[in-house]
């Protein structure tokens, strides 16, 4: 098994190699399969591992590759960790990443860029499976800017429109301020443990102490980098743009994986933010308002993508808050069920796009429903799972962190639930809108309307078994579920265990507290799905036209609360600005002025000496007596 | 001694041709053939033992090592000169043969200068060789700039030769002695000598050198002198009489008045650092090759006297010497050739020289390098050698100073390689022909600069 | 002998004075000889017998008549004599003043050099100004005549017309 | 006959000839006609001589005096070559004005 | 004997370049390129077996007392292996140019590549300053003569700037050669000097190195200098020869100076991170290609710097890796840059535009080439950046956060020009983009593989420097003291 780990992220990098150096010589077909038969095998070893170490306590190990870096002190080596974490990570990658291939095959059908996009989509697998795989914080940074890098290039995808290239652009960008924050914690790590292996780091974290300076330094800059990756207040705002491109890349990168790399990296830090208290706070805080906030903007989207992605934000959102208030459980089982419906859900969108020729206006859809069964079908699975009704897997999930913050805090679960009912509102708003009534587009449109080929549908089935099982992976134990997922992890999570353990703060809830929660929280889902219901489909409301008359309200969260303007405002232009202002004023009539101040100095100092040799002769004589004078003068007061 | 010898009976032999108005075609030939005698003749000298005739003249004269070599440099480089001389003299004057004669005669002078050990040797070759050259400066007669040029050089020459004489006076009032060893021996035997009449007759020796090798503020006359005289006596007014004067200087000073460093260390001081700037500074501006040449030598003169403060640093001179008389041949070969053709020498005459003729850009380029201390010239290691002796006598500032300098003069020295090199042409190309000595004397220029400029040694280890 | 001294030196300064201050050419000349008289009465007073003589005939009589003769040549006189501007000359003399004012006040403090007694003062005498130039200055004195050349030929060169 | 050095101290000899000198030099200064100042540098010369013959006569060496008998034959070739000059001047510019000689300058 | 004919094979193949006419200049360039590359690599298996070997010691000025001394260390073979490497890919570079006087042109190259090399070996600081100026005099000529607009005024100015900073340290050379009575290596770093002397002779090798670097704000000529240079002279300047200035840091500066490198560390590595927000801040609204990324060069030679004065291990180690990893990649950028110029007449972003559509494969190098530049893992910037922040964090961690902006704006800039270069619809500038040629493919394959190779497997490049380093740091940065 140790042997054949170091093939899953080499087989998507042969895909990549084989697509990426062929390219125009690939045959297109050819290139589909190619990319998603590397998938399906590395799907397969991975699976294959996750049995041989499942319900092993002492299963995890480490692939040595090679010798990356080795500068005194600093020793990174090129390799591989295998444990729980990663091995569910890889099998989540892999596998919602192969249906998104196989999609991918039937959605980018008659794009001219199809091989293109199989190695770029490749190329992601392998830069997020070294991202989950490695087992130091470096190797971890390669996947984790390798995974930005093909977001720009997924995003970007479509190069001729500028705006995406905008998009893209900007997703690396903020991507990179994140980053920073990332590599920041890293050297500190460094510094303080003298390694970056997670190994060690974990070992001896707890030597730390409690909320130590230097523990709450490492963590918030770590957080600072997940915000990035993950979509967080305050950098949020490249994956709403991230839309710009194809479909299947949203479903995988924006949704189903590299998003959730910051709760990855969280999850893999644990022990160091569960010693940091502070750290946690502002991390459940931010989570619930990021939460709260995407939210709030999903109200008012009218782009069927968008909505989706600030429910991605939000949903993000809330899997932080789980690490917040130290369910990280609790967060990476909402990152597996969020990657199973919140993909299906945007594949749904694919096809929904597909079959309507490239709209996206939720406003010019409509009645959907008779014409794409299958993807109508799959997509209301996927909606009812994200609004967490019971039995379908977002219910567990949101439910597991909604507890676990009401433990830590009833605000906390007061400001989540409202998120919840949120989401629940728009994300049946965007299905009644898009399935149900009469179609609104032209009739044009109306004639192409048709269900997606097989190949996109038969992932959007599987996603939708998966959207409507996943929550049996961790049925929590007060409905008499085997809490699965937290066993398997908990090799993983035993050194915050050992930690709570020792300290024993951690106030359980009583079981009836948890059904009362739950019922509050399916209650709230339940009358967001009417409150839609009555709008859209009783009351047949259609989202006000472009530039009509809004209520502020309604205007501030249409415009996303104004935060890229803001941005923009506070951030771009100065830096353009600062940039201009630099190179005029600093730079040409600056520095430089001074530098060439200095040689016209000597200029003037030629004229002036230039003005002595008067080529009168009388001048020059005189000029030697003032010589001779001076010096005798010299001697005389010498005497 | 025989080289003073050969070259004063083929001074006269030329003297008395051109009454008799014969050999006027061949007199060139002759002159040249009769320097690289005395050179050959010089170079057999070296390293023998010359006591007798030392004593034969009553030590007026001294030949030794230093003086070989420094008399050396003066004939090779009149020698060098002299191979470029083919056009010049047709052009300006129909005395030719006198004129070879008055620029033997002054080689003579220079002789003296170089090799003397009684002020009265230093004396007679300093007027053999001014007197000379006061005529050469004019010798383009109907020219108003050679006129002036003459007249000033002469006006100024013997102001200070006034002023010498008054030095040399005082000094023997002192000392008793025309002897520089006597001299040397009244200020060992009086170190704390505060015999004021021989400080004055110092001070006024030293401002009557100073003002034949142009060091400020008696270099006024150099600049207007250059510019105004046939380019061919300013090349070799900045070649070898440079050199004599400056052997000379550092002789005096050397053997004279090392004991009595104190008293004038400073004004020699003063004196480098405002001939290296005015030198310098001025040239930035000038936009006459000539004239900016002349600026040049200014500020090099004060690159040369750092080796009088330093003292004891004989080859410091000699190298310096040699590096710059070969730059400054190689400067003015192709100046001669340039102002032949285009008809002045302006800055702008150079343009585009490059594509005409690239063999003479290139030879002006490295003569520019040198000038300028890039390394891989001898200029380089001339300055270094220099420098290095002026930090070693704790000299900072003034090294300092003078490097500031040398970078003002890259700057000048650069305008003339960038007209060359990157500027266009104004007007049609001229070309210009390269005459074999030419090719000669600039392609061993360019290989004794490089070669200099690799391995130093080679004239640095000679005395 | 002492008065001599005076009277001599007097005249010299005097004249010398004259000879810069004068503003016709001739008269300058003359006082010029003026002085180079008065200088040689005190290489008289030396017994510089030899200097005297040399003096007389070679600065009074050739250089002297020579300068004349460019002066008549040139047909220079006090009207076209150009002179400085006042301040010029003001600064002229100042610089003059100044400088023998160094000289004095440098001299002052100057030890006197004591006499020696029994110089030789027959030094200046032909005889043994003669030994002392054709044995010990053999070679400056052998030069001298190169120098004389060049000054010839320099001079004959510049004044004679060019043939063409 | 009683020498002079006995009778007169050397230093008003060197006085003298420093006063001449000096002269000589403010000749050279407030003059522009080309042949006074050229006749100012003789004086000049020419208070070195007295100073030298002095020096010499003074110390009973006669090596100053033969000094003097160089410098009289360097100002007699000096004149010859001067004049040579100022004669060539005067035929080009018809002046021997030196304040005219600026025709070579920055 | 090999370092020798490292050094005076191109000299040799400079002249035999001249001399075979402007016609076949660049094919024998190119040959004698290959050849000092082979060299180079026979040079580097020598010195895996035994560094020693390639030690050099020839009397040379017996008057001054200087040996001809060279030899090749772990630092040295880095610059060796960077300078023979880039050499031959710059002349192939230039393939699809035609030069007027193209012997000259090559000549000059092959002329200026002995002489770098000369800097990178010497252990005789007088030899090496003779070097480093003579390095100075082709590149001169180069940018004079083949340049651009107000090519004569701008590389003028780059020559004063430059020499003048030579010239202070060759006060500080014979200073410290009057202190030594030698200008040998090893006595130098044995030398024993007061501290204010240290402090002086800090400052005058520090300027001419912050010049040649260069370091903010001795940098103005850089900009119009490579803005202006034909893009040979580009490449040679910035991939190549402002590794001098920071080669020199490490060769002489930290011996020679020894506490006072220690303790005016702080100014220096104020300014260079002053230099590097400073740079990327000014590149972001260039319009001129080349501009922006001399100036995203100020930003990264400053990082550099201040990995250098930070000096510990990681740091040096990274500035050393970093000096080859930007040598490469610059030298790729102002490559595409020379080709997109070539063809469509222009620098300007504004006017450029969808150059993928008919150039898809240089779309693919310019993005390995530009994410080396903004050192994404895995291509060869990301190591030494990393090496180099990490370092720069020991020494203060928050200049390292502020250093760490350029991980941001980097990418800022080199995006913004990518987008608006390559991405995006074609207009009339670049509707005719010929596609690549053979040498363009070749030149740009090699950069890239090295990108990424580098980028992959580091170790064996830091392996090649990492016991020089560790002997540096342990003998000259971890303590150094000066007579008080």
């Amino acid at each position: 098994m140790k042997e054949l780990v170091k093939f899953i992220p080499l087989l998507p990098l042969a895909g990549f190699l084989v697509n990426g150096l062929l390219n125009k010589k690939m045959p297109k077909t050819m290139a589909g399969l190619l990319a998603s038969s590397v998938m399906a095998f590395a799907f397969i070893i991975s699976f294959s591992t996750f049995l041989s170490i499942k319900d092993q306590p002492n299963a995890s190990f480490v692939v040595n590759i090679y010798d990356f870096i080795n500068v005194g002190s600093l020793k990174i080596p090129f390799s591989f960790l295998i444990d729980p974490l990663s091995v569910l990570m890889m099998m989540i990658i892999t596998g919602v990443g192969f249906l998104i291939h196989i999609y991918s095959m039937g959605y980018m059908h008659d794009d001219e860029g199809q091989v293109r996009f199989f190695a770029y989509l490749n190329l992601f697998v392998f830069f997020m499976l070294l991202l989950v795989m490695g087992s130091n914080y470096i190797i971890m940074f390669i996947g984790w800017e390798g995974v930005g890098l093909c977001s720009y290039l997924l995003i970007g995808f479509w190069y001729k429109n500028q705006n995406y290239n905008d998009a893209a652009k900007k997703a690396f960008i903020v991507n990179r301020v994140g980053d920073l924050g990332f590599i920041l914690a890293i050297f500190l790590i460094f510094n303080q443990f003298g390694s970056v292996q997670f190994a060690d780091v974990i070992a001896s974290a707890s030597k730390l102490g409690t909320g130590s300076v230097m523990l709450t330094a490492i963590t918030l800059l770590l957080f600072v980098g997940a915000t990035g990756k993950s979509a967080q207040l305050p950098l949020f705002t490249w994956l709403p743009d991230a839309m710009a491109g194809p479909t299947p890349v949203s479903a995988l990168i924006h949704a189903a994986t590299m998003v959730t790399a910051g709760i990855y990296m969280i999850i893999r830090s644990n022990i160091l933010f569960t010693l940091s208290p502070t750290t946690c706070a502002v991390i459940a805080g931010v989570g619930v308002a990021t939460a709260l906030f995407a939210a709030t903007i999903g109200l008012a989207q009218n782009d069927i993508k968008k909505v989706l992605a600030y429910s991605t934000v939000s949903q993000l959102g809330f899997m932080f808050l789980a690490l917040g208030v130290g369910s990280y459980t609790g967060a990476l089982f909402h990152v597996m069920t969020h990657a199973f419906f919140k993909a299906l859900l945007f594949l749904g969108a694919g096809s929904v796009i597909h079959a309507v020729s490239g709209e996206q206006d939720i406003r010019k859809m409509g009645g959907l429903k008779g014409k794409l069964t299958i993807t109508f079908i799959t997509f209301l699975l996927g909606t009812i799972a994200i609004s967490g009704i019971p039995p379908f897997s977002g219910f567990f999930s949101k439910d597991e962190i909604l507890a676990a913050a009401f433990s830590y805090s009833p605000i906390l679960w007061g400001l989540g639930a409202v998120a919840a009912f949120c989401t629940a509102f728009y994300m049946f708003r965007l299905l009644f809108l898009t399935f149900f009534g009469t179609f609104r587009g032209t009739e044009e449109q109306k004639h192409h309307l048709h269900e997606s080929p097989i190949s996109m549908t038969l992932p959007l089935m599987v996603l939708a078994v998966l959207s409507v099982v996943g929550g049996y992976a961790n049925i929590p134990a007060v409905l008499g579920g085997g809490e699965y997922l937290a066993k398997y992890l908990a090799p993983v999570l035993a050194p915050t265990t050992e930690y709570i353990a020792a300290h024993g703060h951690k106030a359980h809830l009583s079981h009836e507290t948890e059904y009362a929660l739950m019922g509050a929280s399916v209650v709230i889902a339940l009358i967001g799905i009417i409150l839609a219901y009555v709008t859209y489909v009783a009351k047949k409301a259609v989202p006000a036209e472009d530039g009509a008359e809004l209520g502020f309200l309604h205007k501030l969260i249409l415009n996303k609360y104004y935060v890229d303007e803001i941005y923009d405002a506070v951030f771009v232009k100065p830096l353009y600005a600062l940039s201009s202002f630099g190179y005029k004023f600093v730079e040409v009539s600056g520095i430089d002025k001074l530098v060439n101040l200095t040689s016209d100095s000597f200029v003037l100092g030629s004229k002036v000496s230039s003005k002595l040799q008067t080529g009168n002769v009388g001048t020059y004589l005189l000029l030697m007596v003032i010589g001779v004078i001076a010096i005798l003068a010299y001697n005389f007061s010498r005497i | 001694m025989i080289a003073l010898v050969i070259l004063a009976l083929l001074g006269v032999f030329l003297m008395m041709s051109g009454v008799l108005g014969i050999g006027r075609k061949s007199a060139g030939v002759v002159a040249t053939l009769g320097i690289g005698a005395a050179l050959l003749a010089n170079t057999l000298m070296w390293d023998k033992d010359v006591t007798a005739l030392n004593e034969m003249f009553n030590k007026m004269m001294i030949v030794d090592n230093y003086g070989l070599a420094m008399v050396g440099v003066i004939l090779a480089s009149a020698f060098g000169l002299f191979l470029l001389s083919d056009k010049y003299f047709s052009e300006i004057t129909n005395y030719f043969t006198e004129h070879y004669a008055l620029y033997i005669f002054a080689l003579v002078g220079m002789i003296c200068m170089v090799m003397y050990n009684n002020l009265s040797m230093l004396f007679i070759g300093i007027e053999i060789m001014s007197v000379s050259l006061y005529i050469l400066a004019g010798s383009n007669k109907t020219n108003l700039a050679s006129n002036e040029a003459s007249l000033k050089y002469f006006l100024m020459g013997s102001f200070a030769t006034g002023i010498l004489l008054m030095g040399i006076a005082l000094i023997y009032g002192a000392t008793g002695s025309f002897y520089l060893s006597g001299i040397e021996s009244h200020f060992v035997d009086n170190p704390d000598s505060n015999n004021i009449i021989a400080l004055v007759g110092m001070f006024l020796l030293l401002i009557g050198m100073a003002f034949k090798v142009s060091v400020a503020p008696f270099h006024f006359w150099a600049p207007d002198v250059y510019e105004g005289s046939p380019t061919f006596v300013t090349a070799f007014m900045s070649t070898a009489v440079k050199v004599a004067g400056f052997a000379s200087f550092y002789k005096l000073m050397y053997i004279c008045f090392t004991p009595n460093i104190l008293y004038w260390e400073s004004v020699v001081w003063v004196m480098i650092v405002l001939t290296i700037s005015v030198g310098s500074i001025t040239a930035l501006i000038q936009t006459g090759v000539k004239r900016l040449l002349a600026y040049s030598s200014v500020s090099h003169a004060g690159y040369m006297l750092i080796t009088i403060l330093t003292a004891n640093e004989d080859s410091d001179l000699l190298f310096y010497t040699a590096a710059y008389v070969i730059a400054s041949l190689l400067a003015f070969g192709v100046l001669f050739l340039v102002i032949d053709a285009k008809g002045d020498d302006k800055v702008e005459s150079f343009n585009g020289l490059s594509k005409s003729n690239p063999f003479l850009a290139f030879s002006l380029t490295v003569a520019m390098a040198s000038m300028a201390g890039l390394p891989l010239t001898a200029g380089f290691f001339a300055k270094f050698y220099v420098l290095t002796a002026a930090v070693k006598d704790g000299y900072i500032y003034l090294v300092l100073i003078a490097i500031v300098n040398a970078m003002v003069g890259i700057y000048y020295y650069f305008k003339v390689v960038i007209a060359m090199f990157f500027k266009e042409e104004s007007s049609e190309t001229i070309s210009i022909s390269v005459s074999p000595f030419y090719k000669l004397v600039l392609t061993s220029g360019i290989l004794a600069t490089i070669v200099l400029g690799v391995y130093p040694d080679l004239v640095y280890n000679l005395i | 002998m002492d008065k001599i001294f005076y009277f001599l030196s007097f005249l010299a300064l005097l004249s010398a004075g004259m000879v810069v201050a004068t503003k016709n050419p001739i008269h300058s000349v003359l006082y010029l000889l003026v002085t180079f008289t008065s200088i040689t009465g005190h290489y008289i007073l030396f017994n510089a017998q030899f200097l005297a003589a040399v003096n007389f005939i070679v600065y009074m009589g050739a250089i002297m008549v020579l300068f004349l003769f460019v002066i008549m040549f040139l047909n220079l006189n006090e009207k076209i004599e150009p002179m400085k501007s006042n301040i010029m000359k003001f600064i002229g003399v100042i610089a003059g003043c100044v400088l023998l004012a160094l000289f004095v006040g440098t001299y002052k403090s100057a030890l006197v050099m004591p006499v020696q007694p029994g110089v030789d003062t027959q030094i200046g005498l032909l005889k043994s100004l003669g030994l002392v130039l054709f044995r010990d200055f053999m070679l400056p004195f052998e030069v001298a005549s190169v120098l004389l050349l060049a000054a010839m030929i320099g001079a004959v060169m510049l004044a004679k017309k060019d043939w063409n | 006959m009683e020498s002079i050095i006995n009778v007169i101290p050397l230093n008003y000899y060197i006085m003298l000839s420093a006063a001449l000198f000096c002269i000589g030099v403010t000749g050279v200064l407030i003059r522009r006609n080309a042949i006074i100042l050229f006749m100012s540098i003789e004086l000049m010369l020419n208070s070195v001589n007295l100073l030298l013959t002095a020096f010499s006569s003074y110390s009973g060496d006669p090596n100053g005096q033969v000094f003097v008998f160089f410098i009289m034959a360097v100002a007699a070739a000096e004149v010859a070559v001067g004049l040579a000059i100022i004669v060539v001047m005067y035929r080009n510019t018809s002046s021997i004005d030196i304040d005219l000689l600026d025709k070579l300058r920055n | 004997m090999i370092t020798l004919a490292l050094i005076f094979f191109p000299l040799i193949a400079s002249i035999l370049v001249f001399l075979s006419g402007n016609n076949n200049a660049k094919k024998v360039a190119l040959l004698g390129g290959l050849v000092q590359f082979v060299l180079s690599l026979v040079a580097l298996s020598k010195y895996q077996v035994d560094p020693s070997s390639l030690a050099v010691n020839q009397a040379w000025l017996t008057s001054l007392g200087v040996n001809f001394t060279v030899g090749i260390d772990g630092i040295g073979i880095v610059l060796v292996l960077l300078t023979s490497f880039l050499i031959p890919i710059i002349i192939l570079s230039t393939f699809e140019r035609e030069f007027k006087n193209a012997a000259a042109f090559y000549a000059l190259i092959l002329f200026m590549s002995s002489a770098l090399i000369g800097v990178f070996v010497s252990y005789n600081l007088l030899l090496f300053y003779i070097f480093w100026e003579a390095a100075l005099i082709p590149i001169y000529f180069i940018a004079g003569y083949w340049g651009g607009e107000d090519r004569v005024k701008v590389t003028f100015k780059f020559f004063l700037y430059t020499i003048i900073g030579s010239l202070f340290m060759l006060v500080g050379i014979i200073y410290v050669y009057l202190q030594a009575r030698s200008f040998d290596y090893t006595t130098l770093s044995a030398l024993e000097l007061t501290c204010s002397q240290q402090g002086w002779l800090f400052w005058a090798f520090f300027i001419a190195f912050a010049i040649k670097m260069p370091i903010f704000p001795f940098h103005t000529w850089q900009p119009n200098t490579y803005t202006t240079a034909p893009a040979a002279g580009t490449m040679l300047l910035s991939g190549i020869m402002l590794k001098m200035g920071i080669f020199g840091v490490i060769r002489w500066l930290v011996p020679i100076s020894k506490a006072a490198f220690l303790c005016n560390g702080d100014i220096v590595i104020v300014f260079a991170v002053i230099g590097i927000v400073y740079g990327a801040v000014l590149a972001i609204k260039q319009d001129d290609i080349k501009r922006l990324v001399a100036f995203s060069s100020i930003s990264h030679v400053g990082l550099i710097a201040a990995g250098l004065f930070a000096a510990n291990e990681l740091s040096l180690q990274g500035s050393v890796i970093q000096m080859f990893a930007h040598g490469v990649n610059v030298v790729g950028i102002f490559f595409i840059v020379d080709l997109i110029e070539r063809r469509t007449g222009t620098r300007s972003i504004k006017e450029l535009g969808g150059i993928i559509n008919q150039a898809p494969l240089l779309s693919v190098f310019f993005v390995i080439i530009m994410l080396g530049s903004v050192a994404l893992p895995l291509t060869n910037g990301f190591v030494g950046e990393f090496l180099l922040l990490n370092g720069l964090f020991q020494y203060h961690a928050g200049l390292a956060a502020v250093a760490g902006l350029s991980i941001i704006l980097g990418a800022v800039y080199m995006l913004k020009m990518y987008q608006n270069v390559m991405l995006g619809e074609s207009n009339e500038v670049t509707s005719n983009f010929a596609p690549l040629t053979l040498s363009e493919i070749i030149v740009l394959t090699v950069i890239s593989a090295t990108v990424i190779i580098m980028g992959v497997y580091p170790k064996y490049f830091l392996d090649l420097s990492q016991a020089d380093i560790h002997s540096l740091v342990s003998s000259h940065c971890s303590s150094a003291s000066c007579i008080k």
